[in-house]
Order: structure tokens, then sequence, then C-alpha cells
């Protein structure tokens, strides 16, 4: 029979299926933090990992900005910048153990970058999300101009060219961790990369970030049903700052130095391109693009010269034909899998993965040997054994026929799929 | 006295690159309304085609031949590039440059070398043309304005005086009434970009030798050229001219001033051994541009001369 | 006094050179269903807007329940009991169907910019959602994204998120141009409940829906009122007929 | 002249013209009924190409379904959209002088006898066009797009929202038009208009046509307006 | 095995122009000493890590270097960077005995580094900024027609050092001259300093001091030969690539550097052959950096002394260590672990052996140019913490 006590129909998930969708993801994502360090991961993969951390939380704050409040920003490393460099300064002063600072443990800076970048986000906010869309984005660029300019020339704030160090080995320690060594530094790393995720994840959960993506989709409807467009959008700012900052405050502890450059253009533009790429219209995008693009930052460059001209197809490529990024991409396939209607487009997917690939090779190739050409030591690029001078008519057929016949193979995927839909 | 004269006169230089470099943006922002994040990298092409070319020939004929080539390129960007985005709204489009240049900087890397390359001014303009207070005026600087000027008239007609230019202005608003009317929109559109990446082309042929041309300079100028359009007012080449004669004339006087903050607001109490006291107008330079641009965003969102929101 | 739902005093709106509201007065009382009707361009959709607050009037007055809202922002007139739908549909086009309601339901339940609360938790304003899906009867499709709707269910969510807020003031903008026959009933029954007990102010170019839901009409043509009073008392107004009805006497008659 | 085969059209997945046939023969003036929202301007915009049709659209014999809207307009067919699209920056002259394809082939109208034709718009030809009046503007976008040298014409609601005296005088202009040869596709609510000009009607219910033939024999159908025409 | 040696500089940007010569200069001494057969037998590999002159991003190229395996570090464009270096070096042995690395610094000048902070774990191989002054500044002292002298630098703490440094000497050895100028510019910012020129030749300075180099360097005197002003510009970094070739003629009597050695010199025949080695590899750039021999040959030396290439046991032999270089004797001083070398005042001329930047123009000796290394050296407040 059914329970008259409920004179509605609950259209919330079970909670079996909200401890499939919320819960049980986050647990999987904790114990994947915990069980790295069983692999003994090596000094440089620590780094990365750590980086990788930071950046995590630090794209998932930019796209509460971007994805979810519609709020295209230039200027986003600005309140990681200033949460990292409150956070350096606190280092400094827990170092010099001046008044209470020395009863504070390093492993609570993002807490106070949070709180920087928070305010950072609330004063800067103020004038700058009175407007939206094109012209926010563009005083996003000014702001962050003027931050880095500015930073240049406060010595005492941001110490300049050479910036403000700090040593993350002062202060009490706090869960036995002294974040000498990487390792300790990597625990530290984790356990706020895990606050950053659930929080950032928690605040789509509130009302206030309902209204952010209410306010993306259609901020005049927002103001008829009672809010103001402008306060959602200049909350939403402040918390991206803060959770921005709160990647600062990870980063001081990690990198132990913050410089102006940190505030200006060049990283906010990373994090714009690792948002992206991930995907942002998904929650879990930026985290994907934060992985794939440090990794890539940091370990595509040992293997080639033209590291930053493969980041820049990929960005545009992904701007082109994959507007729903790497997110995207993995959960279209993972549908497409559980429905199992994988036999369906088993045949599509394998000539089209065959396509990118053949063009891979052959963008790869076209980089490759025109980096050595440029190089000009005279180098060649010798892939498997294979002699490839910029000379070489063989070069250019690698370049020139996996070119053209994977381009033919996509464009016929494409079209019979089109045929299909329509 | 001959600060200011000296101030003036290389602030309306300066100026009127900017404008060179901006008027291209302007054309193709508030024509397309696309802001094209890769329009500085367009005027580095410029600068290097010109460079390259001068080895084969010379200065004049690189002066034509490379904003030509640039605009080939940007017709090309439009043609297999930005009209796949452009369905998909403004931001998309503004990535999609965002990403070009980056790769465009790569490219110019692969081809010309990471370091500046030496391309020079052409013997024929580099003499002193007069010397005022015992400094010489290079006669280049005034070439640059007689370029800009021509430019500046010559972009002016076209927009206003011709079909060509109705039939671009018509488009913006009513893309689909001008198809109706049986006008190629997507090919405008192509010509729209392919003219604006010419004009920063130009700009690069006579900025890349004025300046330095290196792999850095579209990211040094990309900023401050959207500062100029932005603060110009979209749409507005002569709001596009006035911004950049501002900020050209602002920056470079900046630098003339011999006076710090405290001589300024002294009398408020800041005194000159204090920090913010300490520091000089000429330092603050850098950062007037983007003082302008986000007061006039904030104060009026049209820019100066512009009649939409940007 | 204090009967009138919403007053008009005088009220005008140019646009540049353009008089596109001339001088508009009208009183809606309490609990009155109230129907506008007048040519195309006439200006209803500028009178909604000025009520609502989405534009600023060039000069005249509007009060809401003895409160002056001339110049109040929307979100202000809105937290003040009046709630407005659009002619062209208007939703939050990448959410869901239930967050669509949602949005409409928060901030007069007191969620205002919440960020301390879990959405999911908020047990009333769950039940409200589904009260209001099942009353507009689009409880089904709750959770399908809001542009995966047909174009009468967009209609439908769009009267829905409406009167979500609860407000004492309704005001609808054609709310069933380009509905279907049996769809367009199924809209009037839904208006002729939600503006139970409540004050509607409609517009409509569908005589049959405004003869069968208003108390009273009001004919707007050229940014004035030319004539306001009961259903049949305009259908009899000469003047009426001439400027706007009148089509439709002639109608089948060929020339 | 013009030929529509089962002609389909979508906005989104909304589905919107399911099916529509018609033809319109050299000459002709052709009159399209319906009530509100049953997909008449779409039909007109799935023949220009601003919805994408699906199905078979021949002008002139041409296949013209998929191409591009100027491609369109350069194969003779003109455009009078609902929402007019003057362009009101501009002036009534160069609002003309848009509306001309190629300048090295001048069509048989030039804008001499335009503004002959219509001593409103002469009377403001150096004026934004802005400031028209709803009739003038209608009027100018008829002559813009006659300045095409089409050979047909698909009008949208020339009548909406015009006082009774004005809608008078767009009858007469369109009447006028038509005596010029050209073909004409009206899409009307009016009835007295479109039975006064049209050599044939179609009417058109739920994204089909459902009648075709002459004012005459439609004026003796009661039964198809009560059921497709009137509220 | 391989000695594994991370050039940390700028490969890209405004700057490379500095640090790419100085990359060639390592790999070509390492060269030549792997062939000369090695390091104790090792070969010494030199990789390139391009920082772009960012203390932060250089950190993460010094961890990624040590992690790669790199014990010995170079660094020397910008003591900005050289600083933040020094101390992540500092922290990294803290943290991690036994796995040492050790910072050799090419050219960061800022006297600070061998003084208040000083390292056990830097070396440096260049002048610094106090030596290099006292150069410039007995050369001034000795010219009557100067009365106005005009400093510009970088704005950061390499430009202020210079600064301080040239105002104090200044002071205490021409009390008559009037500094008319004393401006900080941004560092590789600037793109044309015809306003900084114009605000120098209105003050009426007779000379101007400037420790600016890479771009800076080349922009500054390219806009004042654009300027027509003719006033000794005495430079600590005037051989940067592409000054000369900018100036022209017009460098001739106007342009002094101050350096270890120039490639006029009366040098041995192996320096001349290496010189044109160099030009004939690199024909972009000139021989310039001829410290970076001068490093890798004292390590070669110090490592035969330790008879080991762990960096403890080279540091601790390094330490007093003299070493014949190009242009006279060079010791690494064991207080401060600054090398004492013979410092140099020269000018552009033209009638040299070797050309700079492709023309005809090179470096020549002004007269009693040369300062001895016990003339050149200034006494260290050094209090040096060392390993036990
Ligand atoms: N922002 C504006 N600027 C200039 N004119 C405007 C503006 N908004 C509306 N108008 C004009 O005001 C007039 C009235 O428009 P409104 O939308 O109120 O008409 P309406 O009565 O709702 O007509 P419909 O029944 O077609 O919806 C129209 O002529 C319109 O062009
Ligand atoms: N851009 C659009 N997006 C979604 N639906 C649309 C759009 N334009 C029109 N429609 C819908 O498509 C249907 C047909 O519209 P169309 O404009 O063709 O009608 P019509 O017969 O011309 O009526 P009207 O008298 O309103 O002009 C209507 O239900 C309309 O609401
Ligand atoms: C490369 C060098 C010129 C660097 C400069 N001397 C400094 O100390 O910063
Ligand atoms: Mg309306
Ligand atoms: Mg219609």
């Amino acid at each position: 029979m059914t329970d008259m006590t409920t004179t509605y129909v609950d259209l919330a998930p079970s909670r079996a299926e909200k401890f499939r969708q919320r819960v049980l993801p986050m647990i999987l994502f904790a114990l994947a933090l915990a069980v790295i360090p069983l692999f003994g991961p090596s000094r440089s993969t620590l780094t990365l990992l750590n980086h990788m951390g930071i950046n995590i939380v630090f794209a998932l704050s930019f796209n509460m900005l971007l994805g979810r409040a519609g709020m295209l920003s230039f200027g986003h490393a600005v309140y990681l910048g200033l949460g990292g460099y409150f956070c350096v300064h606190v280092m400094n002063w827990i170092a010099a153990d001046t008044g209470i600072w020395g009863a504070v443990p390093i492993f609570t800076m993002p807490a106070f970058g949070f709180g920087a970048g928070a305010l950072a986000g609330a004063v800067i906010g103020w004038p700058s999300c009175r407007r939206a869309g094109t012209p926010f984005a563009m005083i996003s660029l000014g702001v962050a101009e003027l931050v880095a300019a500015a930073g240049f020339m406060f010595d005492s704030l941001f110490g300049g060219e050479m910036g403000i160090s700090a040593d993350r080995m002062g202060g009490p320690e706090f869960l036995g961790l002294s974040l000498g060594p990487l390792n300790e530094v990597y625990w530290y790393i984790a356990f706020w990369t895990f606050v950053g995720v659930v929080g950032t994840y928690a605040f789509t959960r509130t009302p206030l970030g309902k209204l952010s993506e209410a306010t993306r989709d259609n901020p005049e409807r927002v103001e008829f049903v009672g809010y103001n467009p402008q306060r959602v959008r200049y909350l939403v700012f402040i918390f991206a700052g803060a959770f921005a900052g709160m990647a600062g405050g990870m980063s001081a502890v990690q990198d132990e130095i913050f410089t102006p450059e940190n505030l200006s253009l060049v990283p906010s533009g990373a994090i714009l391109i690792a948002a992206y790429v991930g995907g942002i219209r998904y929650f879990t995008g930026p985290i994907m693009g934060a992985i794939v693009m440090t990794y890539m930052g940091s370990n595509l460059s040992d293997y080639t010269a033209g590291w930053l001209l493969y980041l820049g197809l990929m960005f545009v490529g992904v701007v082109m034909f994959v507007p729903d990024g790497i997110a995207g991409v993995v959960y279209g396939t993972w549908d497409v899998l559980r429905s199992g209607r994988l036999n369906e487009v088993a045949a599509g997917w394998a000539i089209r993965l065959l396509g990118l690939a053949l063009m891979a090779v052959s963008t790869i190739t076209l980089v490759e040997v025109a980096f050595r050409w440029s190089d000009g030591y005279g180098e060649v690029f010798e892939p498997f054994g294979l002699e490839l001078a910029h000379g070489s008519p063989l070069t250019w057929v690698v370049i020139v026929l996996p070119f053209v016949i994977g381009a033919l193979l996509l464009r016929r995927v494409a079209r019979s799929e089109s045929e299909v839909t329509s | 006295m001959e600060t200011v004269v000296f101030a003036v006169l290389n602030g309306v230089i300066y100026g009127l690159l900017l404008f060179m470099l901006s008027s291209g943006l302007t054309l193709i922002f508030s024509m397309m309304g696309v802001l094209n994040f890769a329009h500085a990298s367009f005027y580095m092409l410029g600068a290097y085609f010109a460079y390259t070319l001068m080895e084969g020939s010379n200065f004049w004929i690189a002066l034509f031949i490379a904003p030509v080539l640039v605009g080939l390129a940007g017709m090309v960007v439009e043609r297999y590039g930005l009209r796949k985005v452009h369905a998909r709204g403004h931001v998309a489009e503004l990535l999609f440059t965002f990403g070009l240049a980056y790769l465009i900087d790569e490219v110019v890397k692969i081809f010309w070398g990471r370091t500046a390359v030496n391309y020079k001014v052409p013997e024929l303009l580099d003499f002193p043309l007069f010397t005022l207070y015992g400094a010489q005026y290079p006669a280049y600087r005034i070439f640059i304005l007689l370029v800009a000027i021509l430019m500046l008239v010559a972009l002016w007609y076209l927009l206003r005086r011709t079909r060509a230019g109705l039939i671009i202005q018509a488009a913006l608003t009513h893309p689909h009434m001008v198809g109706h009317l049986g006008h190629n929109v997507p090919m405008i559109f192509m010509m729209v970009f392919g003219a604006g990446c010419a004009l920063a082309g130009l700009a690069g042929v006579i900025g890349g030798n004025y300046f330095i041309t290196d792999p850095a300079m579209a990211v040094q100028m990309g900023p401050i050229v959207f500062v100029v359009v932005v603060v110009g007012g979209l749409g507005s080449l002569e709001g596009a001219f006035i911004a950049a004669m501002i900020i050209g004339l602002l920056q470079t006087s900046a630098v003339s001033i011999n006076a710090s903050l405290a001589d300024i607001f002294g009398f408020l109490g800041l005194a000159g051994t204090s920090e913010v006291g300490g520091i000089t107008i000429a330092s603050m330079a850098p950062m007037l541009p983007f003082l302008l641009l986000v007061v006039v965003l904030m104060v009026r969102p049209t820019g100066l001369m512009g009649d939409r929101e940007v | 006094m204090s009967n009138e739902a919403l007053q008009l005093i005088d009220l005008k709106k140019s646009f540049g050179p353009a008089k596109i509201i001339q001088g508009v007065n009208l009183q809606v009382a309490k609990g009155e269903r109230h129907a506008i009707i007048g040519p195309n361009g006439a200006g209803k959709s500028t009178l909604f807007n000025l009520i609502s607050g989405r534009f600023l009037p060039t000069s005249g007055e509007i009060w809401l329940n003895g409160d002056k809202i001339s110049g109040k922002k929307p979100f202000e007139i809105n937290r003040m009991g009046l709630s407005r739908s659009f002619q062209v549909s208007n939703i939050f086009t990448n959410m869901t169907v239930r967050e669509n309601v949602r949005c409409g339901v928060l901030y007069s339940m007191g969620y205002g910019y919440s960020f301390w609360r879990n959405i999911g938790n908020l047990r009333e304003v769950s039940e409200k959602t589904a009260a209001i899906l099942e009353d507009v009867g689009l409880i089904d499709k709750a959770h399908l994204p809001a542009t995966l709707l047909p174009y009468a269910d967009q209609r439908t969510l769009e009267i829905a998120i409406t009167i979500a807020g609860g407000a004492e003031v309704i005001l609808l903008d054609e709310p069933t141009a380009g509905m279907s026959h049996s769809e367009t009933d199924r809209a009037v029954a839904l208006i002729e409940k939600a503006s139970q007990g409540k004050t509607l102010l409609i517009v409509e170019h569908d005589m049959g829906v405004v003869f069968n839901l208003a108390d009273r009409i009001s004919v707007l043509v050229y940014g004035e009122i030319i004539a306001t009073g009961t259903p049949e008392e305009i259908r009899g107004d000469p003047k009426v007929r001439e400027a706007y009805l009148g089509e439709e006497v002639e109608e089948g008659v060929p020339a | 002249m013009l030929a529509i085969r089962d002609l389909h059209a979508y906005y989104g997945k909304s589905h919107v013209l399911h099916g529509v046939n018609m033809e319109i023969m050299p000459g002709e003036v052709i009159a399209l009924l319906g009530r509100n929202g049953v997909g008449r301007s779409t039909t007109a915009k799935a023949i220009m190409g601003e919805v994408s049709p699906i199905g078979s659209i021949r002008f002139k014999g041409q296949e013209i379904s998929g191409l591009a809207n100027h491609k369109i307009a350069r194969l003779g067919l003109g455009y009078v959209p609902e929402s007019r699209d003057i362009f009101p920056a501009m002036t009534v002259r160069q609002n003309l002088l848009l509306g001309i394809k190629d300048m090295r082939r001048p069509g048989k109208w030039n804008i001499q006898q335009m503004l002959d034709m219509f001593p409103n718009l002469a009377r403001r030809a150096d004026n934004p066009a802005g400031v028209l009046s709803g009739g003038e503007k209608q009027m100018l976008t008829m002559c813009r797009t006659l300045m095409g040298d089409p050979d047909l014409i698909i009008i949208d609601e020339p009548t909406e929202g015009l006082a009774p005296l004005i809608v008078q005088q767009v009858g007469d202009m369109i009447a006028e038009i038509a005596k010029a040869g050209v073909s004409i596709l009206l899409v009307e609510q009016k009835l007295s208009i479109a039975l006064r000009i049209a050599d044939r009607v179609y009417v058109m219910g739920h994204g089909e046509i459902v009648y075709g033939g002459t004012p005459d024999d439609f004026a003796t159908r009661d039964d198809i307006r009560k059921e497709w025409l009137e509220v | 095995d391989t000695i594994k040696m991370a050039f940390i500089d700028p490969l890209s940007g405004a700057m490379a122009s500095s640090g790419e010569p100085a990359l060639q200069s390592f790999m070509l001494a390492a060269e030549h000493i792997n062939a000369n057969g090695g390091v104790n037998g090792d070969d010494i590999e030199i990789v390139g890590y391009d920082n772009k002159v960012s203390p932060k991003e250089s950190l993460v190229q010094l961890q990624k270097a040590i992690d790669s395996g790199a014990r010995y570090i170079i660094q020397g464009n910008g003591s900005s960077v050289a600083s933040a270096i020094i101390e992540a070096v500092n922290k990294h042995n803290a943290r991690n005995p036994g796995e040492e690395v050790i910072f050799f610094n090419y050219a960061a000048v800022t006297p600070a580094f061998t003084n208040e902070a000083c390292s056990f774990w830097h070396f440096r191989f260049d002048a610094h900024t106090d030596m290099k002054m006292n150069a410039i500044t007995d050369w001034v002292a000795k010219r009557d027609d100067i009365k106005k002298v005009y400093i510009i630098g970088q704005d950061y703490v390499h430009g202020e050092a210079v600064a301080a440094a040239a105002v104090s000497q200044l002071k205490e050895k021409r009390p008559d001259i009037e500094i008319v100028g004393n401006e900080l510019h941004p560092l590789a910012k600037v793109k044309d300093f015809t306003p900084y020129v114009q605000k120098i030749i209105s003050s009426g300075a007779d000379a101007v001091i400037t420790g600016n180099w890479g771009q800076d360097m080349t922009l500054l005197v390219k806009a004042a030969a654009d300027a027509g002003q003719k006033i000794p510009y005495l430079t600590f970094y005037g051989g940067s690539n592409g000054a000369v070739a900018a100036l022209g003629e017009g460098a001739v009597d106007t342009l002094y550097q101050v350096s270890e050695g120039v490639t006029n010199l009366e040098a041995s025949d192996e320096q001349y052959a290496m010189i044109e080695e160099y030009k004939e590899r690199f024909p972009q750039y000139d021989y310039y950096y001829d410290r970076a021999f001068t490093t890798l040959q004292m390590f070669d030396a110090a490592a035969e002394k330790a008879g080991s290439v762990e960096p403890i046991a080279v540091a601790n032999a390094m330490e007093g260590l003299e070493v014949d270089a190009a242009y006279g004797p060079a010791t690494m001083r064991a207080e401060d672990h600054q090398l004492q070398q013979n410092l140099f005042v020269t000018t552009v001329a033209k009638d040299v052996k070797y050309g700079v930047d492709n023309t005809d123009l090179g470096w020549r000796l002004v007269d009693g140019g040369k300062i001895s290394a016990e003339a050149a050296s200034t006494p260290t407040t050094c209090q040096m913490e060392r390993p036990e």
C-alpha cells in the first residue's frame, strides 16, 4: 500500500542513488589519494602529483565561474596569487614566531588562503561583478594586469621580481607531518585537494550554487523569481576567489615562493585552458583537465621541444571539435558502454580512432621534423628507426598521406552519423 | 617644455602604432563580434613576413606584400576555424582565437627562432629628420605618422562611404536579412576578418622595426590592444583612435615624469619615505592603460565613443 | 483603496522619440482576473515590462497592494509578491524541469542566497516543487532538461515558474501563444486553478481564452486604454470593435 | 516556378512542418492562410534557408533546399520577413542601395522609380530608416526587395500591426507589384486583403496544407474556415 | 658515467639572447673537457632548462633537474632567480642529506650572495657589482670632463645594487659629480627606450651608468643611437648581443664595459682557437662568456683534487683553488666562494682582431683598463656555515 503520509511525489533520487552518485565517487577519490603513495612514487612524480592537486582545486574554483555561473575570467590567477602570497607571509610570521603565529601549524595554510582569496574576491568582485558577459571578461583582464603590475611595485607585499619565499618547515607539526620531504607534502596536498573537491562539489548543491547556474542560463529570468543576478554573481565570485586562494595556500607550501607573475595573465590563461579542455559543463571536467594539462605541461617538455605547440593544437582541437572536453568524451563513452550500444557504434568509433591516430601521426611527424629543422643542430627525427630528415621525400609522405587518409575517414564517419540522426 | 614636446611627439607615434594595431581589431570586433585574441599574433606575423621578404627584396615591397599575406592567413583561419565555432557563440570563438595565439607563437618560433630577428628600418628612412633640444628625431617616426593617418582615412572612407561598408555594417546587426538580399555574408565575414588581420600585419611591418621583432611581441601587445578597442568603444573607429592616442600619450608622458606619488599627494601627508610615496609616476606607466580600462568599463560600459555595450 | 491589488497612475513610457505607452490608468482589484487585449505593437508587453520592473517608466506611478513599486528592481518587485511570465519562453534551458521550478520556489521559501544548506535536504522546497509539477502536469517530465520539452510544455513550464513563488499578483503574457486547441484548454484550466484567490493580469490574442477567463478586460491601442469593462461591455463597445475586434466581424465576408 | 514537396522543419526537437506540399506558377499571387503558429512563417523561412528544410524545394526547376541564403536570393527569390529588418541607422536611400545584388548588373527597378512610386518614401529618402512609421517601414522593405529584381517575392504578414488605412495602402502596393509580373507568396491573416489580390489560396493547419483552391471556391467553404481559421 | 649539470636560464623570450650563448659556452667547454678525458674519467652533460627569467619557474625547473639526477646547477641570468635558487638549494640540501646539490653562479652579481646571504652551496664565477663598479668609478674619477652622471637600471635587485654601488662610490671618489638621474625601469618589458633617453638628454648628463643586460641593454643603446646621443655609456653588459650593432660606428668611445675579459685581449693560441671555434659553431653569437669556461675548468680541477665528483667533496676542493684562466689567474676565495680574477675596462674600437655582431667593431682595452684581481677584490662579510 502507498504510504499515506507522503502527500507529494518524492522526486529526489533515492538514498542508494545518492550514495552511488555522490558519496561513492568521493570515497573512491579519497581511496585513490590514499593508495598512490603505496606505489612509492619518485620525487618527480610526487612534485607532479602535488601540482596536480593544486591545479585541481584551482581549476574547480575557476569553473565555479565559467562553467557554473557563465562568467569568463581572464584573471583568476589573481586570487590564487593573493591567497598564496598571504600564506607565504603567514609562513614567515610563523617562522619568526611573532605573537600567536608561532602556534599556527603550516598545515592550515590553505584555510588562510581561503580567507585571503575570499577577501580579494569580495574587494575586486564588487566593481567587476556589476557587469556580465564580455565586459566582465574584459574587466577581469584589466584587473589581472593591474594587480600583476602592482605586484611589481609594492616590494614589501610582493617582493618585486624576486617574489617572496618562505620555509614550510616552521611552526608546530600537525598530524606528525614535518612537511620537509616531498612525501609528507603529498599528504598535505592530498588532504586539501580532497577538501577542495568536496567543498566545490558541496557548493554546487546549495541554493546559491543552483542559482548561479540559473543565472548563467538566463540572468533575466532570475530577476523575476526574486534574485538579483549581480548579487548571485558577486557571491559566487567570492567563493571562486576563496577556493582559488585555497589552492594558493597549497601552492605556498609546495613551492615555498610566490612571485608577481603568479598574478598575471599567463597562469590565468593556463587554468582557463585546463578547465576548458577538461570540460566545463561537468563537475569533474576541470579535474580531468587539471590532471591532463599538468601532466603534459611538466612532462611533455621532456619528450619534445614542441610541447607548447602540442598543447595549443590540443586546445584548438578541443574548442573546435570536442566542446564538451575530455569529460564529455568520457561520459559519452561510458553512457554508450552502459546502455550496451557498443556494437552499434563500435565500427564508427574504430574508424574515427583510426582517422585520429593517422592524423596524429602526421601532425607529430610534421612538428618534430620542423622543430629539429628549426634548431639547426642537424638532428634528425628517427621514430622506430625510420630516418625522417626534413629534406627527404619519405618524410613528406609520412606527413601528407596519413593526414589525408585520416581526414577522409573522419569525414566519412561524420557524414554517415549525421544521416542517421536526421 | 622640452619634456612636454618630446612626450607628445613620442606619445603620438606610439598612439598611432596602437591605433594601427587596434583598427583591425575594431573592424573584426565590431563587424563580427569576435574578440580576436590572436590579433597581436597577426601583428607579429606581419613583422616577420616583412623581415623575411626584405631579405629577398626591399622594404617597400614588403610593406605591401606582408599585410596581404597576413590577410590571407586570416582568411584561412576564418574559413576553416572560426566559422566552425561561430555557431557556438562568442565564448567559443574567443577561446578559439586564444588557442590560435598560442599556435602562432609556436610556429613563429619554429620558423624564425626564439630570439629577436634583426628586422631593420629601411636605409632610405634611416636618417635624423630634424634636431630638437639636442636630440635627433628619426625620419622613420614621421613615416609611421603618415602611414597611420593614411590608414585612418582609408578605413573611414571604406566604412562610411562605400556600399561594401554599408553591407558590412548591415550584416552585423541583420546577417540573415543581408543574406536574403543576395549578399554572401560568410564571404563578407571572411573578407572582414582577413582585412582586419591585414591591418594588424601592416602595423607589424611598421612597428616590428620601430620596436623589436621577437616571438614575445604578440604577448606584449595583446592585452593593450584590447584596452584600446574596449576603451574606445565597440565599433567606433574614432573611439579607437582617441583611445590609442590617450594611451600613447598617457604611457609615454608617465615615463617622462620625474615625480613620485609623494610629490603629488605630498600635501595629503603621504611621505616620500613610505613605500607608496616612493612609487614614481614613471614606474606606474605599464599599469595606466589597465586602470583606464577598468574605470571606463565601470563608468561607461559602451566605451568612450561606442553605442553598444561591449 | 487597499482593495486595489495593482494600480497604474498616468503611466508613460517612451523609447527615444517613440511614445509607446501614453498615459495608462488602470486599477485591478484583489482577486480580479483582468485581461489586456489590443493590436500588435500596442504596448501590451511593454506595459508588463513596466509593471514588473524590467523597464523604468518615463513618468507615472505603479502601486502594488498599497506600496509604490515603480522605480524598483524586478527582483524587489517579485519579492513584494508580483510574478510574471514572458511572451517568448524564458526558462533555464540547461536545467531540468524540476530544477527550473525549484528556482522559482527557493526565494519565497526563505532560502535566498543560502550557501550553507544542501538543497537536496530542503524538504519543504522539494515538496512544493513536486506539488507544482503535479499541478501543471509536468511531473512525468521532471527530470528532462528543459530544452528537450516540446513547445507547449515549455510554455507550461513558463507558467509553472511564474506561479512557483506563490506571488499574489500574477502577470501572464500570451500564455497560450502557439498552443493547439487542446493544449490551450489545458492551459486555461491550469491558469484558472493557479489564479484561484489571486490577482491575475493576462495578455492574450485568443479571444476564446480572454472571454472565458477574464472578469474584466482593458483594450490597449497605441499605448492608450480605450476601454475597460466586463467581457460583455467590451464585446459591445463600438470603439473596440473598430480598433481591434472589428476584423473579426469583417472576417468571413469576402471582399 | 516554385514547387514544394513533403517539406518538414524543426526548431530544435520540436517538429513544426509535417510535410508541406505546394506549387506556385509564374506570375501567380498565392495567399497562405492559417491561424497563429501553424507554421506559415516557418514555411517561408524554410524556403529561404533560414530554418533548415528537410524535403524538396525546387525553384525554376532547381533544387534550392540546403543552399546558402544569398544563393537562394541570387536565383531570384525575394523575401520580406515578418520582422521586416530594415537597417535603422541607414538612410532610406542606403537601404534601397543595399537591395541591389550586383552593382554591375542593374535590375529593372531603380531607386528613383521606387521613390516616384511612393512619395512617402521620397519625402524621407535621406532620413534614417529607423524613424519611419510602421507602414513606411513595410513599404521600404518591399521596395528594397524589389531592387534585387526578384521573380518571386515571399511576403510574411505585411499588414501585421498596421492601422487599417495603411493596410489598404500595402494591399494596393502588392497588387501593383503583381501587375509588374512578379510572382508573390503572401502569408496573411487578414482575409479581406488575401482574397482581394490572390489568384489562389492555401490554408495551413498544424504544419500541413489542409486546403488549396481559388478565392471563389474558398468563399463557399465555410467548413474549412470554421475548422482552420476561426478562433 | 656522466655528470649531469642543469643549466637553468632563459632560453626563450626577451632574455634568451643572454641565456642561449651562455648555454652554448658551457656546452662547448664541456665538450672540450670530455674530449680531454672528462672529469676523473666521467663526461659532463649540460642540460638546458628554460626558466623565462622567472624565479618561480626556475624552482620548478630546479626540482625537475634535481629529480632527473643533476647534482650541479648552473645559472646566472638574473639575481632574482639566483636568490631563489640559493634558498631552494639550501633547503634541499638540509632536507635531503646525502643528495646535496651545488650551485655554480656564472653571472648573477648582486653582492649579497657572497656577503650577508652567502652559502656553502653557492659559488660565484663573476665579479660582483661592487667590484665591477669600482672599475667603472675609477675610470670616471679620472675624467674631469664628467660632471653629471645618469644612472639607469632594471627594476630588481641587480639594478638596485648597481645604483646603490654607483651612488656611494661616486660620492666617495668624486664628490663634485652630480647624479642627475637615478631611474629603474621594468625588467625585460620596455620596448622603446626613447622616453628614457630623452630624459637623459634633457638632464644634461655627461655619462650614463647602467647594469642593464639582454634586450634591455640592446634597446637602450638603440634608442640612444636614434636620438643621436654621444656620451659615454658605462656598462656591465655592453657586450650583450646586438648592442654594438645598434650603435654602429657611434659605439666607438661611447660604449664601455667592464668584464673579466674580451676576445681582443692578449691570450694564448688555444684561447684564440676556442674563440674561433665558438663563432663557427654558433654564428649567431660571439664568444662572450669566458667565465663559463673558467667555471668548468675549475670544476674539473676541483674534482681531480678531490678525487671525486661528489658535490660536497668538489665544493671543499674548490675552496681556495686557483686555475689559470684565459685572461689571468682565477682563485676561488674560501670565505665567501667569490672568484677573484682580473677585470678589464674596454670600449668599442674599429681596428680589432675580432669584431662582434658581425661588424668590424670590437672590444678593446682602454688605457689603464686592466684591474688586477687583488685590486678588484673587496672584503666580505660572509659568515659561512659549512656542513660538518
Ligand atoms: N526597447 C525598445 N526600444 C524601442 N522600441 C520598443 C522597445 N520595446 C518595444 N518597442 C516598441 O514598442 C511597441 C510596443 O511593443 P510591445 O511589445 O509592447 O507590443 P505588444 O502590444 O506586446 O504586441 P504583441 O501583441 O505583438 O506582443 C512596438 O512598436 C515595439 O517596436
Ligand atoms: N525560433 C523558434 N523556436 C521554437 N519554436 C518556434 C520558433 N519560431 C516559431 N516557433 C514555433 O513554431 C510554430 C510555427 O511558427 P510560425 O512562426 O511558422 O507560425 P505562423 O503560422 O507564421 O504564425 P504567426 O501568426 O505567429 O506568425 C509555432 O508553434 C511557433 O511557436
Ligand atoms: C645575466 C646577468 C647580466 C644577470 C645580472 N648581472 C644579475 O645579477 O641579475
Ligand atoms: Mg507582446
Ligand atoms: Mg508568422
